[in-house]
């Protein structure tokens, strides 16, 4: 879907960190530890983009409520990634369907892409972190 | 000689379901809670459902899985916490899985 | 007679924490005789009385306080565990381990097992 | 090789501990904690097992050295397990094979069971710990 | 464009080697260390080998597999920490699969 | 100009710091210019200056305490992860962290990666 937008800018200088988040959202902090690096780079102006791979993807799927689990709901707060011109938030495809899931996200704008697409705009990046 | 097995982990991430699956016996239950409730989709779960005909009890806490938006198939019984306490006394011992 | 004892190896400000909460709660408003909860590993970071959690977050420490008084709830952290992770328990009067929990042996898990008619750990 | 004693055995009364090691012996501090159970519960003269299953099956095995990792090796104190009466230690064959491991044990008296026996194994303890 | 994937998780018991193989490039290299030196047995590393013809660096770190008593096979390279902190600046940048 | 900035996440219980240790040292003593260390996640235990690690093990801190001081090495721990795990970060001349580290935020963590030419997380 994005491909001609990767290739035309895959031959640039990386640069930026990548966050790849590989933990599923509720039972571990790896994912809030991973949004508030994201969100301190986006309030320092940093260009940071965020992976999801692995269990790391459910922390995307809509109609999540931690709630339930008396749990703050710190998914709520990816809808300030626009906020914070966080805008490149790409998942694994081969992840999502592993796990059968359906590309319906809670918030917009998020990538899917194959294995080489993902490993393609990682490597955009001069940076990586994975939680 | 019944067992209940809390599974509390995701199989697309670690082996601990499987482990569970392998000491599983016929009339032990299992309690899909925390990540564990993501084994609904997982194809040993499917494995599981096929072969134990019944004999094996499957369970997972309901607002677990609503949370984490997934479905509670028919195979499955929808359960609270209390009832959780109640199987650990109706089965012999309890194993969690995490 | 219904006798429960449960281990806990998971810190407060991990959500896994609810969970065993939820259980221990449950258990005890369906009148289990909980005989003791023991805090293993990470579980011990419950006992320190630094621990700032959010206010907007879940705050296991006080539920496991409440639960101890209102059930009079014998909460016991691993004094090995506790040592490693800064919860300094040599000190006579430590101000720094919360009063909810008693600083136990390796020992009162066996005690606990031996008593119990189950044991669950979370 | 040891079914004989199991089935004449299975129908007694559960007693005593069992603990299930799941994880590698140097990169997590799991091993060392539940022998650190172990060691309590017999020098309390309570009946307590050992069961090796997944990647803690890595904690028997020979030649291992974990000094060479500047780690205190935990493994060693396997040996005390006689002295305090810890007979009882059983390894899934599943998991060994898997692994492509030989059954070749830093400690005597290891017993190899297959998932069945493993089960039945554990069945004959009143209570569980995993670690 | 190359990454220096350090690799510290057995694939018997997490996912972790898995995701890092599907991002990885030719002109990439693999350091196994710690938990991910026992993937030299896993069915995933046979199948690393034969794909990368060679390409892919494959590299562990001797004293955690001597450690762990694990045999360094011929396809991968024993090196040591300091070879680590060389490689980290031939390579663009570094991925940590823990 | 090679400058390397480390993560570490995990506590100085866990042999897996070891690693991180000897990665540091050994780009410390090729000549590499490290400019901090941020530790985040539990990583920021080593800074609990009442942790009592037994004498027969690895002391990760005194490791960590000896790169800093050796190489000047820059050891920062991350305050909000710091405060969950009862490291009280609000008082002055706070005598339970060990003064071998600086309390900082993850503004620091920024600072640390846009000026290192490689990042490396343990």
């Amino acid at each position: 879907m994005t491909s001609i937008e990767q290739q035309s800018s895959s031959s640039a200088q990386e640069n930026g960190l990548a966050i790849i988040n590989s933990k599923a959202p509720f039972s571990s902090t790896h994912g809030k530890d991973a949004l508030d690096i994201a969100l301190i780079f986006g309030s320092f102006e940093q260009k940071v983009s965020l992976f999801f791979q692995g269990d790391g993807v459910y922390q995307l799927i809509a109609d999540q409520d931690g709630s339930l689990l008396a749990i703050k709901d710190y998914l709520k707060t990816f809808s300030a990634f626009e906020f914070y011109d966080i805008e490149d938030i790409y998942v694994c495809q081969q992840s999502l369907s592993n796990r059968q899931l359906d590309e319906n996200f809670h918030i917009d704008e998020v990538k899917v892409l194959s294995s080489i697409e993902f490993s393609a705009a990682l490597n955009r990046h001069q940076h990586v972190l994975r939680f | 000689m019944s067992t209940l097995h809390l599974v509390r982990q995701s199989a697309f991430a670690s082996n601990d379901f499987a482990q569970c699956l392998s000491v599983l016996d016929h009339q032990d239950s299992v309690v899909l809670m925390d990540d564990g409730c993501y084994n609904l989709k997982h194809s040993l779960m499917d494995s599981l459902i096929k072969r134990v005909d019944g004999s094996v009890n499957i369970n997972v806490i309901t607002s677990h899985a609503q949370a984490r938006a997934i479905e509670i198939i028919a195979a499955v019984n929808a359960i609270e916490m209390s009832d959780v306490v109640e199987l650990t006394f109706t089965h012999k011992k309890v194993i969690t899985w995490q | 007679m219904k006798t429960l004892a449960v281990v806990v190896t998971t810190p407060p400000y991990s959500h896994l924490t609810i969970t065993a909460l939820t259980y221990v709660e449950a258990a005890l408003v369906a009148g289990i005789n909980v005989i003791g909860v023991f805090f293993y590993q990470d579980g011990v970071m419950h006992a320190n009385e630094d621990i700032s959690i959010a206010s907007d977050e879940y705050q296991a420490i006080a539920h496991w306080q409440r639960l101890q008084q209102e059930y009079q709830l014998p909460l016991h952290i691993c004094i090995t565990a506790a040592e490693k992770r800064g919860i300094a328990c040599d000190a006579i009067d430590n101000d720094k381990i919360n009063n909810a929990f008693t600083v136990s042996g390796l020992g009162e898990l066996v005690e606990l097992t031996t008593k119990a008619t189950r044991l669950v750990q979370f």
